[in-house]
């Protein structure tokens, strides 16, 4: 449905960010992305999103392939209504707005009168948000980052880029947000790109996997595959078969897994 | 990960000393110090008419730093900067004719009063912020203006004071050529000033305020203060400027500080570069070398034959006001973040050549 | 518990916006050198709390002390001088700063020179106290290991060493006292791992007091010494991790475990 | 005291007041779609004058189809120049934009004083009658249709902001594009309908004010005049732009009295707003209906 | 050849009094180039150079020390009160004559010879009554006219007009001569120069009962100003200046009565006028049908070109186009009218201690209905020249 084609990625004219990032999101499927900070994760979901632009981005090099449309340096807004929608990094939400009018700006694109169904929908998965009814700007870290979600429900897409949908919530939220994805692309067959940190979840959500450092894909695989890969569980999902280590005793500096 | 190591291979700096300068290698220091005596040297080499356009853009650069500081680096927008401007030339013809102090003494004082009014109408910085607070600034322009036709004691009123040259040590400097040195002076004293000053701690304290108050104040800024500081320290400013202005015309009259000053004055600072001292003086040169330029394109049209007649000559009258209206558009579509940005890039691609990218 | 004056006291602090209480009758005190962390649900009240201590909101009532001062009424900057630092959980750094002047912002209250002696610079005692200022800042940077993005614009970082610049500025201020706000927010494990080294250096080698709020519950149990919780701002539990995470409420409220609920565990909180 | 005069100048505000509300409002609409303050209102006023002037005069054209061309001509020109001018500018700093209005009111300033001249044109007679008696007080009659016109365009934009899709996506518009882009919404489409609503807008204050004073170069100057009108009721609330209209007018007329009556001081009519703007802001910093920004950390 | 002398001409065609601004101007362009075109100053050409500086007093500066500094200008014909008494100091020291088209009294007094002179203006020239003596004409006709009329008590005098120094110019002498001629003089209402609604200002004049009131404005300002006053039904005999009392004002205004204004020149329609033959001629130099009509303001700045035109005559013959003898120039004669031009100039004196060249103002009488305008000549005032209305 998406692949992604060797693209590179330039800030300001001057700054490479990506250095040829390829990856294939096929129909109906889960794919996450993992890395770390400064890798170029959600450069990469802004360079699908046609959102780079906005950032003085661009793509210099490769091609993006959207359900057989080229949309590399596209306008963000053409590619939305192609069905491709981003909840962007750190929330973002309309913060001088009501929930309920960030939801119904959610669905902007949408033309069919089940909006209001869509709404019940969404305070169905996330009841929290029902009772705010004053500005979305005042609402706590966590209520945001389910507006957010949220909204992006509204919209109906054919896919979601979702870039670290679960930060900031509580692990009680993680669990549920996961669970939502996981039936979101059952029930409605919408298809994901998931930017993660949390790769434990992400992983076991997802068909299929991507990690990311300094701008390139380093290792790919089924999400079973990277599950059982040693450096992945030491280096993102913590130990894994081992006894886990606890945060408190890490006090040496240890070796880094740089696979470049 | 990028971004960090624009600057030439093989300068590596030993101390901090060495990476807090104002220009960052040895090589553009030397360049700015050749800059300023190449300056020093126009007078010799070109015509009075530069010379002039030299003085009018030292005088609105001074006064252009100062809006830079308030809007560029504290993030409050002024449009009321031509009113401090012109009070700084009112109150060095008053300080200078009716104390007799002389008149190199009488700019800065006239800087110091003019703080004082600045900071008088930044008060209301306290609780505004953004476009209000810039509308709340136009009626400080028009407060002042009327105060400026008003106030015959200070002012002279509508018809304005007469402001006495500048006296360096019993010499009076009545022409363009010696006046050209006094700018030069106060031009390179307030940008070094201004310069430390951003790089030094309330120069970071404007900056942060600028962009998240809310944090500088959690990181211990006291934001009442430093936005009153930020008005006082910009109409100083406007203030050196101002008078400087005052002197040169030998004449100050209330009509020359509309509110069209001040916008030009934004106009300055935005194709500069906000926040950037080197931009201020980049987008005063183009603020003052436009009209000019404009102006010559028109005159070289009269060695047309067809260009001669009045009709032809009033409409490329209105075609330079409308050149002047594009170029500002033109240049603010192509560059929207200034002369500075575009520096910085140019620099940035020289350095990394050919590893650009 | 109360072997020593506590470094940080909150009695019965109740904060209310419009219609929504955020905070009810919180009361709880930190002693020096702790690590304390708050947890809750979302919209519990968790930031608002920090945002009381460090001075953002008034409290509707109750009472905020820091080393046995009242600074209920006290204005943001002044906490910050009397030696509150803190971190945000909606990035709040100085976006158009390169990386060291963000730093360097957290040396304000520290630093003497003023627009004066700032502007004359080479003739006044500021270029030798900014360069002093500077060293210190360069250690902070090498101990969160940033060195690489010094003078990179804050605003172009990625969201996770934008999290770490934060915590370099925070530290900067040499507080007594840091408040740290989902610190580990948008990061791997790896990278996690890194914070937890450097909040516990800043705990243990600084001799940083530390109030964090943290949703990563291995975190928190691994390396707090005491945890709150709040639901719909009111204090549920408190006390060692163990205990803590042992409350069934809190599993239930927070985590999500269908435990059921018994009247003991109502006790702890 | 003299209460006759005294209510005349109130009335007088009160009308006068109306007008500068109309105009304040054109500020408010594309502030509260795209965030710029647009510099050039003053000049799109002008253009409309002066079109419509174009229309009756030259094209010998009955008022009401004059009229409907002008309104018309300001739409396409609303677009038109949103396409050209500020399509490329979105995502810049909005400063810039600004600064990219005051270059487009040199630059009409100018050319319309090209086009059309720079002295003063008078419209021919519109109305049976120039001005009616209202309560001793002769109005001119074009104040009395603008007053109308203003309800309507009031209430129309009241409901548009708050309900209707395209409201909501220019409130996002303003309040982040990057956002607003992620969602959907074509930031240009956006900017031209503001652009478009706008410049029309302006167009009827515009005629409105030539058939009352001529049209002239310096009618532009209504834009900046209104500038206390716009802060004073807060820059985003449509309501708050005509209220602040006729705060601002009656304020000029009762400092006329003042002035005319006691203080002989001169102009305190022109610069009396200014110094209530000051208070007023003290007070409510974010003027009288004007939405607070939203200080969360 | 290089028989040239450089002769700068500021202009404000694009700028706030450029609708005004245009008419002065072409009356200066047409008249220095048919000078060219017809001989020169008896041989040496002028080279001029006309700049639209839009009234920017730094603009104006930057211009005048251009043309100092590299058309070693000798004279300089200018416009605007704003940039001329900026220019006051420069122009004596360098000693460059300049012309202008401000009529502001205080650059009369070319020795500072009255005490109140802030700034003695040696090289400053116009030519036409100063606005304060235009003025005081107008008051002193209509002292009569109030008798006339069978005016009963003392008549109200009002300035109205901004504050700003070309309203304010006359505002002080002239009131002070209408109150020695037994006005009541009312406190100066303020209007701005920009156009607007003024009908509150009208209420404030109606409320005074000003009988006669000095516009001190101009243009668009005055025209909203009397109409705004129409409305309210405030009708005093408008006194105007001189910029605001043409044709094309009244024809704007549409419908007034009693519009009083001044005139230095005879008019373009004037019948049997020796010298309008040659401003014909010269109006041809820009419209070569020779149908256009022209302003009493055009024909103004015919005069002051001619003027100077003849003062340079004499420098040459008196030791070359020097700024200085283009100066003494002006003094060489008495009750002088330029060649060509009579009945169309006034006769015009200047002197070391004086320079107001004209005392002598003609005053008309306007009105306008349906647009249709009908001008008729009030009187002839010769006003003395007394010694304390010297540069004031
Ligand atoms: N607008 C920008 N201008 C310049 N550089 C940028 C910009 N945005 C991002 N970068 C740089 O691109 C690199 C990748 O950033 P990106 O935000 O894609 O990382 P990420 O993988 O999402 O990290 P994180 O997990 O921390 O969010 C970083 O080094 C960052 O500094
Ligand atoms: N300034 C404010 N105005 C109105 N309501 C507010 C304001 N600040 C916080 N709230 C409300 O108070 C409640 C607590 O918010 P707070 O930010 O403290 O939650 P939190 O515990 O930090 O949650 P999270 O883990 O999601 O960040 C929320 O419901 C929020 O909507
Ligand atoms: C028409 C006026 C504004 C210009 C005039 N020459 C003056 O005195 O300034
Ligand atoms: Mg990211
Ligand atoms: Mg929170």
């Amino acid at each position: 449905m998406l692949s992604v084609n060797n693209i590179e990625v330039v800030y300001d004219e001057v700054i490479l960010v990506l250095r040829g990032v390829s990856l294939e999101v096929p129909q109906g499927k889960i794919v996450t992305l993992l890395g770390p900070n400064g890798a170029g994760k959600s450069t990469t979901l802004k360079a699908i999103s046609g959102l780079l632009k906005t950032e003085d981005g661009k793509v210099t090099r490769g091609d993006i392939n959207f359900m057989g449309q080229q949309i590399a340096n596209g306008n963000p807004e053409d590619i939305v209504r192609s069905g491709l929608f981003q909840v962007m990094e750190g929330r973002r939400i309309i913060e001088d707005m009501t929930c309920v009018e960030n939801l119904r700006l959610g669905a902007y694109t949408r033309k069919d009168k089940g909006v209001k169904d869509d709404i019940d929908m969404v305070f169905e998965y996330f009841p929290r948000l029902r009772e705010r009814t004053g500005l979305a700007g005042y609402l706590s870290g966590g209520e945001q980052q389910m507006l957010a979600i949220g909204r992006s429900l509204m919209a109906r897409p054919k896919m979601i880029l979702l870039d670290e949908p679960s930060m900031g919530l509580s692990p009680l939220l993680v669990k549920e947000v996961f669970g939502i994805i996981e039936k979101i692309n059952r029930d409605q067959g919408i298809t994901m790109l998931i930017v993660e940190q949390n790769a434990n979840f992400a992983l076991k959500v997802a068909d299929y996997g991507y990690i990311m450092e300094s701008g390139k894909v380093v290792l790919d695989g089924t999400s079973d595959e990277l599950l059982n890969n040693e450096d992945v569980k030491e280096f993102y999902l913590g130990g894994g078969s081992e006894e886990r280590k606890s945060f408190k005793n890490i006090k040496s500096y240890k070796r880094r897994k740089r696979w470049l | 990960m990028a971004g960090f190591s624009m600057r030439p291979c093989g300068d590596f700096r030993t101390t901090y000393r060495q990476d807090t300068r104002i220009f960052d290698t040895t090589f553009v220091r030397y360049a700015a110090v050749c800059g300023v005596i190449a300056t020093g040297l126009i007078p010799f080499v070109l015509d009075g008419y530069y010379v002039n356009l030299f003085i009018q853009i030292s005088y609105f650069a001074i006064a252009a730093l100062g809006l830079n500081i308030l809007v560029g680096f504290t993030g409050q927008i002024s449009l009321g900067h031509a009113a401090f401007f012109g009070f700084g030339a009112f109150a060095s013809a008053w300080i200078n004719n009716h104390t007799g102090i002389p008149v190199l003494l009488s700019i800065p004082l006239a800087g110091l009063m003019t703080a004082a009014v600045g900071l008088l109408f930044g008060l209301p910085a306290a609780r505004i912020k953004g476009l209000y607070l810039a509308i709340a600034t136009l009626a400080a322009q028009f407060i002042l203006e009327d105060f400026f036709a008003r106030a015959n004691w200070f002012t002279g009123g509508s018809s304005g004071a007469a402001a006495n040259p500048v006296n360096v040590f019993g010499y009076e400097v009545f022409d363009d050529f010696s006046f050209f040195y006094v700018c030069l002076f106060f031009l390179v004293v307030m940008f070094l000033l201004g310069s430390n000053l951003m790089r030094t701690r309330d120069g970071r304290a404007f900056v942060a305020v600028r962009d998240h108050y809310l944090s500088a104040e959690i990181m211990g800024i006291n934001l009442t203060k430093y936005r009153l500081m930020s008005f006082a320290i910009s109409s100083f400013y406007a203030g050196v400027g101002g008078a400087i202005y005052g002197h040169y015309l030998g004449f100050v009259s209330a009509e020359g500080f509309t509110i069209l000053l001040s916008i030009q004055f934004l106009g300055m600072i935005i194709i500069g570069g906000l926040g950037s001292v080197k931009g201020t003086l980049m987008g005063t040169v183009f603020m003052v070398m436009l009209p000019e330029v404009m102006e010559s394109g028109v005159s070289m049209m009269s060695v047309f034959d067809w260009a001669n007649s009045t009709a032809v000559t009033d409409g490329l009258a209105y075609i330079k006001e409308m050149a002047i209206g594009l170029a500002i558009i033109l240049f603010l579509i192509f560059e929207p973040d200034g002369l500075a940005h575009r520096w910085k890039q140019i620099r940035a691609y020289w350095k990394l050549y050919p590893f650009s990218y | 518990m109360t072997s020593q004056d506590p470094i940080l006291q909150i009695s019965d602090v109740s904060l209310v916006f419009g219609g929504v209480r955020a905070l009810s009758d919180v009361s709880f005190s930190v002693q020096p050198g702790e690590l304390f962390s708050i947890i809750g649900p979302n919209g519990a009240g968790k930031t608002s709390m920090l945002n009381c201590i460090s001075g953002r909101y008034q409290p509707t009532m109750g009472s905020v002390s820091f080393k046995g001062q009242n600074v209920t009424g006290l204005k943001p900057n002044a906490r910050a001088e009397l030696g509150i630092g803190r971190t945000f959980q909606n990035l709040a750094l100085f976006g158009h700063m390169n990386v060291l002047d963000n730093i360097m912002v957290g040396r304000h209250h520290l630093l003497k020179n003023n627009f004066l002696t700032g502007s004359l610079y080479w003739f006044s005692c500021a270029q030798k106290e900014e360069l002093e200022h500077r060293r210190f800042c360069e250690d902070v940077i090498d101990f969160l290991e940033i060195s690489h993005i010094r003078k990179a614009t804050a605003g172009t970082l990625s969201y996770g060493l934008r999290k770490r610049v934060e915590l370099a500025r925070a530290v900067a201020l040499r507080p007594d006292l840091i408040l740290l706000d989902e610190p580990m927010a948008g990061m791997n494990l790896e990278e996690k791992e890194d914070m937890a080294r450097f909040i516990i250096d800043l705990n243990e080698e600084w001799g940083m007091t530390v109030v964090m709020i943290e949703h990563d519950m291995g975190v928190v149990m691994d390396i707090s010494s005491r945890v709150m919780v709040l639901d719909f701002g009111r204090k549920i539990a408190e006390g060692l991790p163990e205990e803590v995470m042992a409350n069934a409420h809190v599993r239930k409220a927070y985590l999500g475990e269908e435990d059921d609920v018994t009247d003991e565990d109502e006790q702890v909180a | 005291m003299n209460f006759e005069l005294l209510f005349q100048l109130l009335l007088n505000g009160l009308i006068v007041g109306t007008l500068y509300g109309v105009v304040a409002m054109c500020f408010v609409l594309i502030y509260k779609s795209t965030q710029i303050v647009n510099f050039a209102q003053g000049e799109f006023l002008l253009i409309g004058a002066w079109v419509c002037y174009a229309f009756l005069v030259e094209m010998h054209m009955p008022f009401w189809l004059g009229f409907i061309f002008t309104l018309l001509f300001m739409m396409a020109f609303g677009v038109v120049l949103q396409m050209i001018v500020l399509r490329p500018m979105i995502g810049e700093p909005i400063i810039s934009v600004i600064m990219v209005t005051i270059g487009l009111s040199i630059f009409f300033q100018a050319a319309t004083k090209w086009i059309f001249g720079a002295t003063t044109a008078t419209y021919p007679q519109v109305f049976e009658t120039r001005s009616v008696n209202l309560l001793g007080m002769q109005i001119e009659t074009a104040y009395i249709m603008s007053f109308v016109i203003s309800l309507f365009i009031m209430a129309g934009f009241y409901w548009f902001f708050k309900y209707s899709k395209l409201g909501l996506a220019m409130r996002a518009t303003a309040f982040d594009q990057q956002v607003a882009q992620s969602l959907g919404i074509s930031v240009k489409t956006v900017f031209a309908m503001s652009w478009a609503i706008s410049a029309l807008v302006s167009g009827v204050a515009g005629i409105v004010i030539g058939m009352v004073n001529g049209v002239s170069s310096g009618l532009s100057v209504i834009g900046i005049k209104v500038f206390p009108a716009v802060i004073l009721g807060g820059l985003d609330s449509i309501v708050g732009a005509i209220v602040g209209g006729v705060i601002i007018g009656l304020l000029e007329n009762s400092a006329e009295f003042v002035d005319g009556q006691y203080l002989h001081w001169g102009n305190l009519f022109s610069i009396a707003p200014f110094y209530v703007l000051i208070i007023i802001l003290c007070i409510k910093p974010y003027g009288l209906f004007g939405t607070k920004d939203i200080e969360r950390i | 050849d290089d028989d040239m002398v450089f002769v700068g001409h500021l202009m404000d065609i694009t700028g706030p009094t450029g609708f005004i601004g245009k008419f002065y101007a072409d009356g200066v362009r047409d008249a220095l180039m048919y000078i060219n075109t017809h001989g020169g100053i008896n041989g040496t050409i002028l080279d001029s150079e006309s700049i639209d500086y839009a009234y920017k007093v730094p603009q104006a500066i930057a211009n005048y020390k251009k043309w100092r500094s590299r058309n070693e200008m000798v004279a300089m014909q200018g416009w605007g009160t704003g940039d001329t008494e900026a220019l006051i100091s420069f122009v004596a020291r360098d000693k460059v004559p300049v012309y202008s088209a401000s009529y502001s009294g205080h650059l009369t007094d070319p020795t500072a010879k009255n005490p109140k002179t802030a700034k003695p203006a040696p090289y400053n020239f116009f030519y036409g009554a100063s606005y304060s003596d235009a003025c005081r004409a107008m008051v002193q006709w209509a002292a009569e006219d109030w008798k006339a009329s069978g005016g009963s008590g003392k008549p109200i005098f009002s300035h109205i007009g901004d504050n700003h120094p070309y309203p304010n110019a006359p505002k002080e002498a002239c009131a002070e001569y209408a109150t020695e001629l037994g006005f009541e003089v009312t406190s100066p209402v303020v209007v701005s120069m920009k156009p607007g609604d003024f009908k509150a200002q009208c209420l404030t004049i109606k409320e005074a009962g000003t009988n006669y009131g000095y516009l001190g404005n101009l243009g668009p300002s005055v025209v909203s100003l009397v109409k705004s006053c129409d409305t309210v039904g405030a009708t005093p005999k408008w006194l105007a200046n001189i910029w605001a009392g043409d044709v094309e004002t009244l024809k704007t205004i549409g419908d007034v009565q009693n519009y009083v204004f001044p005139a230095m020149t005879s008019f373009w329609t004037d019948e049997g006028v020796p010298g309008m033959a040659l401003v014909r001629e010269i109006s041809k130099m820009s419209d070569s049908s020779g149908e256009e009509f022209r302003t009493h303001h055009y024909i103004r700045g015919i005069c002051s070109a001619y003027y100077m035109k003849e003062a340079m005559e004499w420098a040459k013959e008196n030791g070359g186009i020097t700024g200085e003898n283009i100066k003494a120039g002006m003094y060489a004669r008495e009750n002088w009218v330029p060649k060509g031009l009579e009945g169309v100039c006034m006769e015009a004196t200047w002197t070391a201690e004086d320079h107001r060249g004209i005392n002598t103002v003609n005053i008309y009488n306007g009105s306008a209905k349906g647009g249709e305008v009908t001008v008729t000549k009030a009187a002839t005032v010769t006003l003395p020249r007394r010694e304390d209305w010297l540069g004031y």
